[in-house]
């Protein structure tokens, strides 16, 4: 009897949103409501305004850079919440997790691993910081980094990381993120802008054109190194374990 | 022609969800769930979204699979078999 | 047009391994012999088809990404499939013997 | 003409892909499903290159190579942690 | 390992980066060029932080040349192992037998062992499942693949310029004994800051 009940709930719904879909105007017609309002505005302005090729990323980090910030923000809080639960390592200790099975990995893969980081952190670092011209950016920059380690960490074990990556290395980048983009955002205020305009308007321009541009991409490395370092931190915190193995004087 | 594709996309997104909604074995829903990050990346792209693409590959796909399954490791890993 | 006729074949011969793997992968009986067509036929598949679209794309700069991309399949796909099969032997998962019918190894679990 | 014939080998590639789904949905063991997972996602990338070719965007490349190096932790890491693990199978 | 040579293996490295730097970002702008010069230098020495090393000592300018003729050698066989495959895939009575053999290799460090087993999976018929000390666990699809396994051995030992050493040793059947060779937690740990 439930299961009939949701069932219909379901049917009822699916209905719904297929008459929705029926009546949506057409994907990608440019008479589209949605299309017709602000979309024209920021293609024809974005360069110009925000030195970007990119308008995705002009868009995000500059036109809507209230929304970046609370998002870079919400990731932080992401990695506050996850150390609120399991706590962080003590500093001088040093745990494993993966190493403890007694099963080492393999030769094969860890040669392979040894020879792969190097051109996946090449790879996320041409990401962030060609974030303004092709697709990509911190974001996917930081998560690709993330990648990196997070493979480095399973196949060399916890032990071997967490003294590559030590906590006194992840602890000031993780805030990076929401720092910088706070930093540059009082920058534009220093200059007699607003919060987040990039820089002093009448000066940049002065001063050197591509100024904003660089800005721009400083934003992007202090969100790409703090996404990555806010994800190794919570894969490094979630496959601890309490007891400890060794003491790092 | 295009449009087959697309539909071809669709069919492997709804029946990836459905899978990996019912699967009994956690494990298995994960690994499920990361196919369908990488068919949600393939309609970004035909939807012309480079930036949401490459966001998808990466987060939804790499990391977030890696770390549901550090998760499911840390817990039990069998569904709950209640009532019934 | 004889650079679309390389790529096109390439490409029709890539699918042809495509299928064959797609085929071991439904047909082979344990998860130690489904390594077999999936790493090599999915692997030579994938290569040929994106070493046909770099025929396809002449010289540009495309070229030497479809390089790098057929490349690290090549690397990552053996290694991949040398990470699963010794998962699978690490946790004593029976393979398939000819001689008797049924599965033997492992500790039967 | 050329595009029509990629959609194909597209399609074809993506029907496949459909079938290979069956390995990891109902894969006996857990390491079948990784194995499914890692041939589909080599599909997934062919497509990406092909659609690439098809819309003639190349900057979808960096797509293709972000997906084979995420395959690769992905299955590295998984298996990795499947045999590390003291988990015996639940067949 | 001497200072003088660590600094060249990163100069190496930092040029080998550059140069897929530059086939990443597609252009040969200056500003691209610097850039691309200045993060593949810090890439560099940001590996050799977390890895201990720049470059496994085996690659060497010779193995680099070596290189493109393996290649063509290595796809040839994976050709040949795909059209074997395929005529096991395709008899409807699927005529295997597979078996778990164990192979002593000559080959000396981790790298030519890592090549070798990666080609011994693109072969026809083999997939190396387990790697411990210098002997390798094959998984065959029938018996007689595990005959192709020598030749690919001189081949990699061709690459790498190793020299054989001792009798020939073949291939046997046996069982795989699961805690056979496996080190335990703190067994071959390295150093504080040596290699991983």
């Amino acid at each position: 009897m439930k299961n009939l009940l949701a069932l219909l709930f379901i049917a009822a719904l699916a209905a719904l949103l297929l008459y929705v879909v029926a009546n949506m105007p057409p994907m990608g017609d440019p008479e589209n409501p949605t299309a017709t309002h602000v979309i024209p505005r920021y293609l024809e302005g974005a360069e110009e305004e925000t030195h970007t090729v990119n308008v995705i990323t002009g868009i995000i980090l500059n036109y809507r850079g209230y929304d970046t910030m609370g998002e870079v923000t919400v990731i932080f809080t992401a990695l506050a919440a996850a150390l609120a639960v399991l706590g962080r390592e003590r500093r001088g200790r040093i745990y494993a997790y993966v190493d403890r099975s007694g099963v080492p990995s393999s030769v094969i893969v860890r040669t392979m691993v040894r020879f792969l980081v190097p051109l996946i952190v090449l790879f996320s670092v041409y990401t962030i910081l060609h974030g303004e011209i092709s697709p990509g950016g911190g974001f996917q920059g930081g998560a690709i980094i993330g990648g990196s380690m997070i493979v480095f960490t399973t196949i060399f074990g916890l032990y071997e990381s967490s003294r590559r990556i030590p906590q006194k290395v992840r602890f000031p980048l993780e805030g990076a993120a929401v720092m910088v983009f706070f930093l540059v955002g009082v920058l534009g205020m220093v200059g007699g802008g607003d919060f987040l305009t990039y820089a002093w308007p009448k000066a940049a321009a002065a001063l050197h054109p591509a100024l904003v541009t660089w800005l721009t991409v400083l934003v992007e490395i202090g969100i790409g190194l703090g996404g990555a370092m806010v994800l190794t931190s919570i894969l490094f915190c979630m496959i601890r374990e309490e007891e400890e193995i060794a003491v790092v004087a | 022609m295009g449009t087959a594709l697309n539909l071809v996309f669709i069919t492997l997104l709804v029946a990836t969800a459905i899978l990996a909604v019912f699967a009994r074995d956690l494990l298995a829903a994960v690994i499920i769930f990361s196919v369908y990050s990488l068919i949600m990346a393939l309609m970004w792209q035909r939807l012309q979204a480079p930036d949401l693409a490459l966001t998808e590959a990466a987060v939804g796909a790499g990391v977030t699979t890696v770390l549901f399954v550090v998760t499911i490791f840390k817990t039990r890993r069998r569904e709950e078999e209640e009532g019934e | 047009m004889a650079k679309d006729i390389v790529a096109g074949a390439l490409c029709c011969v890539g699918t042809f391994f495509f299928l064959l793997g797609t085929t071991g992968l439904l047909r082979m009986p344990d998860v130690f012999t489904r390594l077999h067509p999936s790493t090599k036929c999915d692997t030579l598949g994938a290569c040929s088809i994106i070493i046909g679209m770099a025929v396809h794309s002449g010289w540009s700069w495309e070229l030497p990404k479809l390089v790098i991309i057929a490349c690290f399949l090549l690397l990552s796909s053996a290694t991949c499939g040398h990470a699963i099969g010794r998962s699978a032997l690490r946790r004593d998962i029976p393979y398939w013997r000819k001689k008797t019918g049924e599965v033997e190894g492992g500790d039967g679990s | 003409m050329m595009d029509d014939f990629l959609t194909v080998i597209a399609l074809i590639i993506s029907l496949n892909a459909v079938i290979c789904l069956y390995r990891a949905a109902v894969g006996p063991t857990t390491q079948d499903r990784v194995l499914g997972v890692n041939i589909v996602g080599t599909k997934a990338l062919v497509v990406v290159v092909l659609v690439t070719f098809i819309q003639t965007e190349s900057f979808f490349l960096d797509v293709a190579l972000v997906y084979a190096l995420l395959l690769f932790v992905v299955t590295v890491a998984v298996s990795r942690y499947l045999e590390a693990e003291g988990w015996k199978e639940v067949a | 390992m001497t200072g003088d040579s660590a600094v060249r293996k990163k100069i190496l490295l930092t040029c080998i980066l550059f140069l897929f730097w530059v086939i990443f970002t597609a252009t040969l702008a200056l500003y691209d060029l610097v850039l691309g010069a200045v993060s593949s230098a810090l890439v560099a020495v940001l590996t050799v932080a977390l890895l201990g090393r720049a470059l496994d000592p085996r690659i060497t300018p010779m193995v680099l040349l070596r290189l493109p003729v393996f290649m063509v050698r290595l796809i040839w066989e994976i050709v040949k192992a795909n059209y074997d495959v395929a005529k096991i895939i395709l008899n409807p009575r699927l005529p295997i037998d597979p078996r778990i053999v164990e192979y002593r290799t000559y080959l000396p460090d981790d790298l030519p062992r890592t090549v070798f087993s990666d080609s011994i999976t693109l072969t026809p018929g083999t997939v190396t499942v387990e790697l411990t000390g210098d002997m390798l666990n094959v998984h065959c699809l029938c018996p007689y693949h595990q005959e192709g396994l020598a030749g690919l051995e001189r081949l990699v030992a061709w690459l790498f310029g190793v020299k054989k050493e001792g009798p020939a040793r073949g291939a046997q059947e046996t069982a795989f004994a699961a805690e056979g060779g496996a080190g335990s937690l703190t067994a071959g740990r390295p150093e504080r800051g040596g290699e991983v």
